[in-house]
């Protein structure tokens, strides 16, 4: 599978890019992150994080697809 | 209508967008560029954005005011970027008949746009070092 | 500071009367003449005014909005003389360093101003009549 | 006594001027108002009306002094 991988603040900063392609066997959006996290040594659990999936919020149980563009979201910070 | 914007934001044509022949009311919230936060003192700071996510949120929240509050128009703009202190950050309209809805839109919308809109803050403190917040 | 006013009012020179480094939140209310009030449709307004004792009353309540809440600078400006559809007849504006502050300041003074500052509107409707407001 | 009185809104126009000079005997501001109401024929009952006393809020209790200020306002109405 071949996801878009979207970096953003804290994880922009420790990937040092703003995306990426990733080559992954998994559909399973923890299972991505724990092999990105390893790749780039991300501190945030997965639990602090939310997922976004093609520009919308989604949960961790969605099945990701060949193509699908993935973004892991720190905490955020607006306002 | 929600607005990402890079450049100084036009608050006076906002609020002239608010104006209506039924509108008694209009509440405007703005949140500045502050010289402190948690006890550090701040030389000014970046914002970062998830484009499409942020507009896509940032809509949505605009229309939930909308539908839950009885108000004639609602705008929000939200800097990215590099602002330093005193800069507006974030922006808030709201026109309404009466003052009650105008008053209770405007708070639910800079409240939500703070807990669900995509957007990092980098701020840079007059020691030199910077950060992301991420609370 | 409050100010009542024969002319327009310049909410610019006013907002800019809020800004300081420490202001991270700027909550506004305005108040605008409407085409329609009580089922009726209206043309336009006069405000009359007790000069000396609306000044003084408005500026009681900017003293207790500072004393009761956490906020840095407070501005109420009230129009009278005729006004159109449309026009500003009131304008609060009220700086802090967080919003929660900000907000229920802003809304203290509307509240407040309306409630007991000498400050009476003769309604003009659209059938030709005018009457004054004593509810 | 001699007392200036203000008049304000719906009050103004039953007078028809905005001030007036009058001399009455009561040091009792409901008796002063009762005297001006049957001159003018105001409709407003005193407890509808705030009494202020040279640019002050006051009671209906408050003796009045030769010379004062005073106005008898009707619900307001600004905002």
């Amino acid at each position: 599978m071949n996801y878009r991988i979207l970096y953003f603040a804290s994880l922009r900063d420790a990937a040092g890019c703003d995306s990426e392609t990733c080559t992954a066997t998994s559909t399973d959006a923890r299972e991505l992150y724990a092999q990105l996290r390893q790749q780039h040594g991300f501190s945030f659990d997965p639990e602090r994080l939310r997922v976004a999936v093609n520009g919308e919020f989604t949960s961790w149980d969605r099945t990701l697809v060949d193509g699908d563009e993935v973004a892991f979201l720190p905490p955020i910070s607006g306002g | 209508m929600f607005q990402l914007s890079d450049s100084r934001v036009d608050v006076e044509a906002l609020t002239r967008e608010l104006a209506h022949a039924g509108a008694g009311a209009c509440v405007t919230f703005d949140g500045r560029v502050r010289d402190h936060n948690d006890g550090r003192s701040v030389h000014g700071l970046a914002y970062q954005a998830y484009p499409a996510l942020a507009q896509a949120e940032g809509e949505k929240i605009l229309d939930e005011a909308k539908r839950q509050f009885d108000i004639i128009q609602a705008r929000c703009v939200h800097r990215v970027g590099a602002l330093e202190i005193g800069d507006l950050a974030v922006w808030v309209g709201v026109s309404a008949a009466h003052r009650d809805a105008a008053f209770a839109a405007c708070r639910y919308i800079i409240d939500e746009v703070k807990a669900r809109v995509p957007i990092w803050k980098n701020e840079s403190y007059t020691e030199g070092d910077s950060g992301w917040l991420h609370p």
